[in-house]
């Protein structure tokens, strides 16, 4: 177990050295931040000067050699846009991403495996085909289309619910959530639709197709011939055994859920993560755009711990060596 | 006066409805088990024994369905019951066994918690009865320390131990009819011994019927009292073992017998018989044996074969059945 | 092509396309509209991509109403740029399958290599094309593509940036899209590799490269396939999505995803023929893929009988 | 009541002299002011000086009398030691303001109440570039260690760029950027019965996505937007309870045009085609505004000939005259100059900074087709299309120009002037005429108006024949908002809510 | 003299340590897996030698090396005077062709039955016109098989293409690993038969494996009985069967059904095989014999020759003794 968590560390550390790396050769790509941090009455000397004391002048090495230098010392320097350490703007934004990431989360891993038991289980019958057909229309149709389709519709055509925003927020800590006031519960709908549909539908076939396959096991026709109720057979004996490929897939989508809250954020103009970085690579904001890469790597990498992790919880078969290494 | 039989197939038929059209492989099987009897089932891969035997307990995939024929267990009538009251049947009144040990278990389920799910489904018990009654069980089949082995997984176990662990599970609600699907198939030879002496013994101590399933004629030899030899999804030949091994009156399975190279000890080539087994949906008409049978006549590639009773001995489905001298 | 064709219809699989509606439908779907793609120049009334042509005043004529100033009809209307709508939903499908099924390959060769060289090579190798396919994954595909975008875009000078904009889809998409293909073919390979046939290869003295191409790649074709299909309905959408985010098809040759970005923004002031028609072509040709994906995954499944 | 309001972007920082950008003045005007501002209407105010002239016996100094009565949020009063002390700080090096106020010398205080500015040389319309300096109280300033600027190339961090003691109507509540920032009114303001201050609480939500702006307003969860997308106009104008308001914006939309002897791209046949005026007359007789104003804008812009919005000193009618489109006339120019079929060339333009930007290159491509040039679109982001044009890494690029102070001088010294270290940074048309560089130089510090003003149109003329850039319109700008409000639209889109009325 | 197969003191071990990380920090050991171990063994030419042995004994690992799939680790082999591991090109020369287990994997499911057949020659250069055919009708097939794919066939007929391949390649040793094991007896009788006729055509010698002891008694000259990668005992089939001489071939034969068994009251054998990682010390089988003694537990038994038999028991004589008595 130890030299698992020590491998896994030891592993992590380099993802995210090399995600720092392709990040910083990417960024002066990107653009220049020192127009925008400029006002339109700057002169060639203002660029310049400007250049030298952002350090953009010199190799992408160095910078990168600094950066890391000063995170290593908790030290994410501070952002060009807003003049604030990234530190405070990240700790700022991420109660809005991760809560709504949490919520599309759950939504598509109950909805999914729910909707992907049923669909398995009455493999033939008209409900799974219209559930399948209609899952597939979700991923059909790109996630900024559902978001404004679901605005003109919902916000707009109906006035039900809130086309923008978290709505309320309360303060508990250092975290602000939503999650306490109607207004932050409602708001929360919509994006929260948006973001967790294609995800569900994703969860929701791998666990029909999983479960079909289980359900042809040697195991399952032994537990039949035992005489189990159906109910049991489905739940107890099947769906537990779906579930191992199931949290690897999930695992993955929970970090694309982050990553699709990108397009989610900026439709719904939810003040998180993914906005703060389409806003950051507007503006060349490279402190901003590194610690987010960096920090969605570092939450990839956990995900991906803790799925390894989960497999040992549910499966009495794997010995700790045996996971990949 | 024989007791009545445990079991009682009549005339059973699988389909299953295909592209091609509707193959059936089960075709018209019929024969009974008595309490404490053994029977084997024996034939070449795809002769339908598994199918019979998935019949009889109601566990045929769809689209395959009993198409016609009964199933009578213990003086009832099963192969038309309600899904739920066959399933109550299941476990309870007919235990299974089958091929792979590894794969019947449950992977995620300490063979406790399966022994006891079982025996709850079916008799009322609480957990401590059911608990007892799981170490009890897993004792018979000779399991040592059966008590804390019910915390173990099944990948904790050896493929004997496991084997064992599944028959332990078929009878733990004392079924009065066990069908083994090839229990010793995927086993060591020295193994295989182990658990076909355990069948017999609880088949001897209980009087539990046993429809045993397997293609290897040692083991039916080993263990069965009658045999039943199946073909293309028909009877062949059914009989008590000795006469069938020694004087078969069906060619098939006289050339079966000639097939196996511990009957023909010294001989330089082993009988054989030409070709291979149809499948269910390339049948031929008259008898499926038809174009292997070194016999066949122009009868038997028109007229479908008469059944057993047909028989003087009532062991053949042929027109023409092996003589041997007594 | 005659004879293979019969030989599908006839065989098992054949059997089983045929007594599938919704294979029927969503192959005869994807066929009118990779047709419709492929003969657009034949089928259009007009050409959108040649800017010259356009007339600014037919901007926003609605489907089959003469246009007030030019008195032009169009079946579908024309968009902001006065450009006829059918035209451009014809062209438009074009970019995008033409994007899609690129970017698809790109991914399926990358990966395919990849997957193929893990499984069957192994250890450190295998190691370390798995543990960049993390790396990979780690940067969602939206990212990948947004950075390879941006990076295309410093890169390349100004003057090409239009021509080169597809091929740079092409490679952001491809290149965020391999690791499926890698695993899935990884996968197989390791199940493959152990399998007789690949020994008595290793033993008449087959070289690895050889037994991996000539031996080992045709048996895991199916799931390749498989994947590939939905990969494709993905990979359109991926499009559509990225040039929502300022980084798709340049607007002058526009794919459908660029079309509904732009017919978006029209939603609320009544011009829904410049949103409606090509969202419906996308839904039409994803669903039609995607379920034809779905079908395959099933029919080509050994053990769903 | 409240007013909820949302436009595309958010203020960058709260230090009103960190950064020289509309939105960050607009958000921080409703808390914090200026001596001097532009009243809706487009004259100047006197805000918190109210007098102002030039010192009789000095040319170089101007001298504004403070308002008496003034305090800041905090209770601390208004006084000259503010000005000088805020003066001081916008010209201070880490300063964003300081190339506005580059001609002030020294800032002094004459009395509590009256201060002289002291410029270098004369300069006629200083009070015009003071009105986005505002004026911070000098020791809340001291007392939170901020007296230096925000410097964020030097990784500072202060204590004003996210708190605010203004003079202004509005006091700040809290602030998280690109989210929520509310804003309440101060009951010590000056302006209490000056203004009409309908509002008693102001919430700020930058709405990024047009479409979700939109739907915001229809919905009633918003009062009022700027930025409304052309578009959508008539819808929010049919809808009940709404209404659009507009006005000609202080921006003007144009072409930039490479006129040196290279290409940037490579030469055609040696040359490059945009070097001969006769080209770019051609461009410019091909371009159909009437078109572009009636399709892509929707009626919302003004076709121009000229670089200068209306509102700008210098401005004619003459001057804003452009020519009808003549295909057969633009063919027979470019014949002329030896390109009867043509040429390809690149045009780069920006998708997400001016209103449709991209939707106006796409139709000028075709347009310019229709002549035989072959135009290629490069449509990006800002990100990358501003440092394009700046690195001069561009041969034919869409520019729009707003001018803050009003006055012809702003647009030669950035767009007109030959580009070195402190003029014509703008120029990326490498356009240089030495005797208009002059010309520049001598208008800034010109006191005689009259003069002044003739020598502005001369250099107009110049400007207008030499055709480095090729007009294209100027903005419309279109806020909307709730049926009972009552707002004046501002050219330079600095909407201030205590003008706002409701009926 | 020499035989024309020689394998002496053939071993080979598989190295299933744990990571190199988790031994040093759980301080455990390198583990290897010692799947055969000092084996040594001739073959005529134009002989079959059958080798025996439960599921892990190491019949298929010896199989593999022979064929020059797998290098030992330790040991020789000598084919036709050459050594296969020392001398690549001795492989070619003495033409060592294989047959397994499964018809169903052994046949590329993508290939027409000529391609399959032509392999060998194709890579060595040869010339393949009606090759195929010849094979085909060689191996009891028709001409026209040719064009099929392997799907079409049983597993029989698919076991003599696999005959026709390894034809193809004119071996003079054909290592046949369980050629039957998974074909009915029906079929079976066919195959054995259809090797029995070419080793008689074509003088082939044949090495034969098999988990089977009525086989193997059936098609071998020489039987070698291995547990857990040992060779306990080798005789011809009429000694081995008549006077087992060793207490694990007593028990495999006792342990086998025999087919006029029924009254037939056996002692059951004892236990299972234990795990190859940690064998027993002393002789492998000592933890099930009946006969074992501290001898037996402490030092591993050399195969001697014994009574016309190679047998590696201390207590051979003494068994023989007592059987007979
Ligand atoms: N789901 C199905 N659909 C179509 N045919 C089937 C299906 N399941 C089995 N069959 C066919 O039914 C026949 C009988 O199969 P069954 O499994 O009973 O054979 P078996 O005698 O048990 O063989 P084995 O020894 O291989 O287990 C076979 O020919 C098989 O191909
Ligand atoms: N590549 C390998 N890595 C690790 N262990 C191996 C490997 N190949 C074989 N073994 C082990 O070596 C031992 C002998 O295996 P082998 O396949 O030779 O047995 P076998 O006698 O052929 O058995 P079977 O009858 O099951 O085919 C087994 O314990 C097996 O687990
Ligand atoms: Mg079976
Ligand atoms: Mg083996």
């Amino acid at each position: 177990m130890l030299a698992f968590l020590i491998r896994r560390l030891f592993q992590s550390v380099v993802v995210l050295l090399v995600v720092g790396a392709v990040s910083f050769g990417m960024f002066r790509f990107i653009g220049d931040p020192v127009n925008n941090m400029l006002g339109q009455e700057r002169t060639q000397a203002d660029i310049a000067d400007l250049r030298e004391r952002l350090g953009l002048d010199r190799s992408v090495f160095v910078q990168y050699a600094v950066f890391l230098r000063n995170a290593a010392q908790g030290d994410f320097g501070v952002s060009y846009r807003q003049g604030r350490p990234v530190a405070d703007i990240i700790a700022e934004r991420a109660p809005a991403t991760l809560e709504l990431a949490a919520v599309s989360g759950v939504m598509a891993l109950v909805f999914g495996i729910g909707l992907g038991v049923i669909t398995a289980i009455k493999r033939d019958s008209l409900v799974s085909s219209t559930i399948m057909t209609l899952s597939l229309v979700g991923v059909s149709l790109p996630t900024f289309l559902i978001g404004i389709l679901l605005i003109y519709v919902l916000s707009v055509q109906l006035e039900w619910l809130p086309s923008f925003g978290r709505g309320e927020t309360v303060r508990v800590g250092g975290w602000t959530t939503g999650f306490l006031t109607q207004s932050g519960l409602v708001a929360l709908i919509l994006p929260a639709i948006t973001l967790g549909l294609y995800q569900m539908t994703l969860i929701m076939r791998i666990v029909r197709s999983e479960m079909l396959e289980v359900l042809r096991q040697d195991y399952i026709r032994f537990a039949r011939a035992r005489g189990l109720r159906e109910r049991s057979i489905n739940f107890r004996h099947a769906l537990k055994n779906t579930l191992v490929p199931v949290i690897t897939v999930t695992g993955l989508q929970m970090g694309s859920i982050i990553a699709f809250s990108i397009i989610t954020e900026t439709v719904f103009q939810w003040p998180g993560m993914g906005l703060l970085f389409i806003n950051a690579v507007q503006f060349v904001d490279i402190p901003v755009m590194a610690a987010y890469l960096m920090l969605i790597s570092v939450l990839f990498v956990s995900i991906n711990l803790v799925v390894d992790l989960l497999y040992f919880a549910i499966d009495p078969r794997l010995s700790i060596e045996r996971v990949k290494a | 006066m024989t007791p009545p039989p445990v079991l009682s197939v009549r005339n059973l038929v699988v389909a299953i409805p295909s592209r091609a059209g509707i193959s059936r492989p089960v075709n018209g099987i019929s024969y009974d088990i008595a309490p404490g009897e053994i029977l084997g089932v024996v034939g070449e891969s795809g002769a339908g024994k598994s199918m019979a035997g998935n019949a009889i307990i109601g566990l045929l995939d769809r689209p395959a369905h009993i198409a016609s024929g009964e199933v009578w267990l213990n003086g009832n009538r099963i192969d038309n019951l309600p899904p739920d009251d066959l399933r109550r049947i299941r476990g309870r009144q007919i235990g299974m066994v089958f091929q792979d040990p590894l794969t019947s278990l449950n992977p995620l389920l300490q063979i406790g918690d399966q022994l006891t799910e079982t025996i709850r489904e079916h008799l009322p018990m609480s957990a401590a009865q059911a608990r007892d009654r799981a170490v009890a069980a897993l004792e018979e089949v000779g399991i040592p320390a059966a008590a804390e082995r019910l915390n173990s997984y099944p990948h904790e176990f050896s493929g004997g131990m496991r084997q064992r662990v599944v028959i332990a599970l078929a009878l733990c609600a004392e079924p009065s009819l066990v069908i083994a699907d090839e229990p010793t198939t995927a086993l060591d030879v020295s193994v295989q011994a182990q658990i076909i002496a355990l069948l017999r013994r609880l088949c001897r101590d209980r009087g539990t019927a046993v429809m045993l399933v397997t293609h290897d004629m040692g083991v039916i030899a080993e263990a069965a009292d009658r045999v039943a030899v199946m073909y293309a999804g028909r009877l062949a030949e059914l009989g008590p073992v000795r006469s069938v091994i020694h004087a078969p009156r069906h060619p098939y399975a006289d050339g079966l017998m000639g097939a196996m190279p511990s009957l023909s000890i010294g001989q330089r080539r082993l009988r054989q018989i030409p070709g291979a087994m149809p499948r269910p949906s390339r049948i031929p008409p008259g008898c499926a044996f038809n174009p292997r049978c070194p016999r066949a006549a122009d009868k038997c590639r028109v007229d479908p074969p008469p059944t057993l009773a047909d028989d003087p001995q009532g062991r053949a489905a042929c027109w023409f059945p092996m003589e041997h001298p007594a | 092509m005659i004879r293979s064709f019969s030989a599908f219809w006839h065989s098992d699989f054949g059997w089983k396309f045929r007594h599938s509606p919704t294979a029927i439908l969503s192959a005869l779907v994807t066929l009118l509209l990779v047709g419709a793609a492929i003969a657009a120049p034949l089928i259009a009334p007009f050409d959108p991509f040649n800017s010259a042509s356009l007339n600014l005043m037919n901007g926003f004529s609605a489907p089959m109403t003469p246009n007030a100033f030019t008195g032009q009809v169009f079946l579908l209307g024309a968009d902001d740029q006065g450009r006829d709508v059918f035209s451009t939903i014809l062209y438009g499908l074009r970019v995008s399958l033409f994007v899609g099924v690129s970017a698809v390959l790109f991914a399926m060769v990358l990966g395919v290599t990849l997957g193929l060289i893990a499984g069957y090579v192994g250890g450190r190798v295998d190691g370390f094309i798995m543990r960049v396919a993390d790396i990979q994954l780690t940067f969602p595909a939206i990212l990948v593509a947004m950075l390879i975008f941006g990076i295309a875009k410093g890169i390349i000078a100004p003057q090409y940036r239009d021509q080169m904009a597809i091929w740079v889809l092409i490679i952001a998409i491809g290149l965020s899209d391999w690791v499926p293909f890698a695993r899935v073919v990884r996968g197989a390979t390791m199940v493959e590799k152990n399998r007789d046939y690949v020994q008595a290869a290793r033993l008449i003295g087959r070289k690895p490269v050889a037994i991996m191409v000539l031996h080992i790649l045709p048996n895991v074709l199916n799931p390749i396939l498989v994947i590939a299909t939905i990969s494709l309905a993905l990979a359109i959408i991926a499009e559509a999505t990225l040039s929502f985010l300022g980084v798709g098809a340049p607007p002058t040759q526009p794919s459908l995803g660029t079309l509904i970005r732009i017919g978006q923004t029209f939603l609320f002031s009544g011009e829904w023929w410049i949103l409606l028609f090509p969202a419906a072509t996308l839904l039409a040709l994803a669903l039609a893929v995607n379920s034809l994906g779905d079908w395959l995954r099933d029919a080509l499944n050994p053990r769903l009988k | 009541e409240t007013l909820r309001w949302a436009l595309a972007g958010d203020a960058l920082t709260l230090d009103p002299h960190a950064q020289n950008e509309g939105v960050t003045i607009m958000l921080q005007s409703q808390m914090m002011e200026p001596l001097v501002s532009r009243a809706p209407t487009g004259e100047l105010e006197a805000t918190l000086a109210t007098e102002w002239a030039v010192k009789a016996d000095d040319p170089n100094v101007w001298v504004f009398k403070l308002r008496e009565g003034v305090t800041f949020h905090d209770g601390a009063t208004f006084d000259s030691e503010d000005v000088v002390f805020s003066m001081d700080r916008a010209r201070s090096e880490a300063s964003q303001m300081k190339g506005i106020i580059a001609s002030v010398a020294e800032v002094r205080a004459t009395g509590p109440y009256e201060v002289e500015i002291v410029t270098n040389g004369p300069n006629p319309i200083l009070p015009a570039a003071l009105t986005s300096i505002m004026m911070l109280d000098k020791g809340w300033t001291e007392a939170n260690n901020a007296v230096t600027v925000q410097n964020v190339a030097a990784g500072e961090v202060t204590f004003s760029s996210t708190n605010v003691n203004g003079t202004g109507p509005y006091t700040l509540v809290s602030r998280e950027a690109d989210a929520r920032t509310v804003m309440r009114a101060f009951d010590g303001y000056w302006g209490k019965d000056t203004f009409p201050l309908a509002y008693s609480e102001i919430i700020f939500t930058p709405i990024q996505n047009a479409s979700t702006r939109v739907a915001a307003l229809l919905s009633g969860e918003l009062d009022f937007i700027q930025d409304v997308p052309v578009q959508d106009i008539d819808r929010v104008k049919g809808t009940a309870g709404l209404k659009v308001e507009s006005s000609s914006e202080n921006r003007s939309v144009f072409f930039g045009l490479n006129v040196s002897d290279t290409l940037v791209a490579g030469n055609i046949d040696g040359k490059n085609p945009l070097a001969d005026v006769r080209v770019r007359q051609a461009i410019n007789m091909t371009i159909n505004r009437d078109a572009i104003r009636d399709v892509v804008m929707r009626g919302q812009s003004v076709p121009a000939g000229i670089i200068m919005p209306p509102f700008v000193n210098g401005w004619t009618e003459e001057l804003n005259a452009y020519p009808a489109p003549d295909n057969e006339a633009a063919k027979a120019l470019l014949a002329e100059a030896g390109y009867p079929n043509g040429f390809p060339i690149t045009l780069d333009c920006p998708n997400d900074r001016y209103i449709n930007d991209e939707a106006i290159c796409q139709a000028t491509v075709g347009m310019l087709g229709q002549i035989g040039i072959q135009a290629r679109l490069n449509a990006t982001s800002k990100a990358l299309f501003f440092p394009q044009v700046n690195a001069m890494e561009t041969d034919f690029y869409m520019l729009g120009w707003g001018v803050p102070s009003y006055d012809s001088e702003y647009i030669f010294n950035f767009l007109y002037h030959t580009r070195d270290e402190s003029y014509g940074s703008w120029n990326s048309t490498r356009y240089s005429n030495a005797e208009l560089d002059a010309q520049i130089k001598a208008i800034a510090a010109e006191v005689d108006l009259p003069k002044r003003d003739a020598m502005i149109a001369q250099m107009w003329e110049t400007a207008k024949n030499d055709l480095a850039y090729i007009p294209i319109h100027h903005q419309m700008l279109n806020w909307a908002m709730k049926d009972g409000l009552t707002v004046t639209v501002d050219p330079d889109n600095q909407a201030r809510v205590k003008y706002f009325a409701l009926n | 003299m020499t035989a024309f197969v020689e394998v002496s003191h053939l071993g080979r071990s598989f190295d299933v340590s744990k990571p190199w990380l988790n031994r040093v920090i759980e301080r455990l050991p390198r583990r290897n897996l010692v799947a055969v171990s000092d084996v040594s063994f001739q073959i005529e030419e134009g002989a079959v030698y059958a080798l025996v042995g439960e599921s892990g004994s190491g019949k298929s690992t010896i199989g593999r090396m022979l064929a020059g799939l797998m290098t030992p680790s330790e040991g020789q082999v000598r084919v036709a005077g050459a050594d296969l591991h020392a001398d690549p090109s001795a492989r070619k020369a003495a033409g060592i062709q294989m047959i397994f287990q499964d018809p169903y994997a052994s046949l590329n499911p993508r290939w027409r039955v000529r391609r399959i057949i032509c392999e060998p020659v194709v890579v060595a250069g040869g010339e393949t016109a009606g090759l195929a055919e010849r094979l085909l009708e060689q191996v009891g097939l028709s001409a026209e098989d040719a064009e099929k794919f392997p799907h079409e066939f049983s597993g029989g007929q698919r076991q003599r293409i696999c005959i026709a391949r390894a034809l193809a390649a004119n071996p003079r040793l054909i290592i046949c690993d369980e050629p039957t094991s998974a074909l009915d007896v029906s079929v079976q009788a066919q195959v054995l038969n259809l090797m029995s006729d070419l080793r008689d055509e074509l003088g082939l010698t044949y090495m034969f494996i098999s988990h089977d002891l009525t086989v193997v008694r059936h098609m071998a000259d020489r039987i070698g009985v291995l547990y857990l990668g040992r060779l306990m005992e080798e005789a011809t089939p009429a000694q081995l069967f008549a006077r087992p001489r060793h207490p694990y071939t007593q028990m495999l034969l006792a342990a086998a059904p025999l087919m006029d068994g029924r009254t037939r009251e056996i002692d059951l054998p004892k236990g299972e095989v234990p795990d190859p990682i940690s064998p027993p010390p002393g002789c492998a089988f000592n933890p099930r014999c009946p006969f074992a003694v501290d001898l037996c537990r402490k030092e591993r038994p050399e195969l001697r020759e014994f009574g016309g038999s190679r047998v590696a028991c201390h207590r051979a004589e003494e068994i023989a003794a007592q059987s007979a008595a």
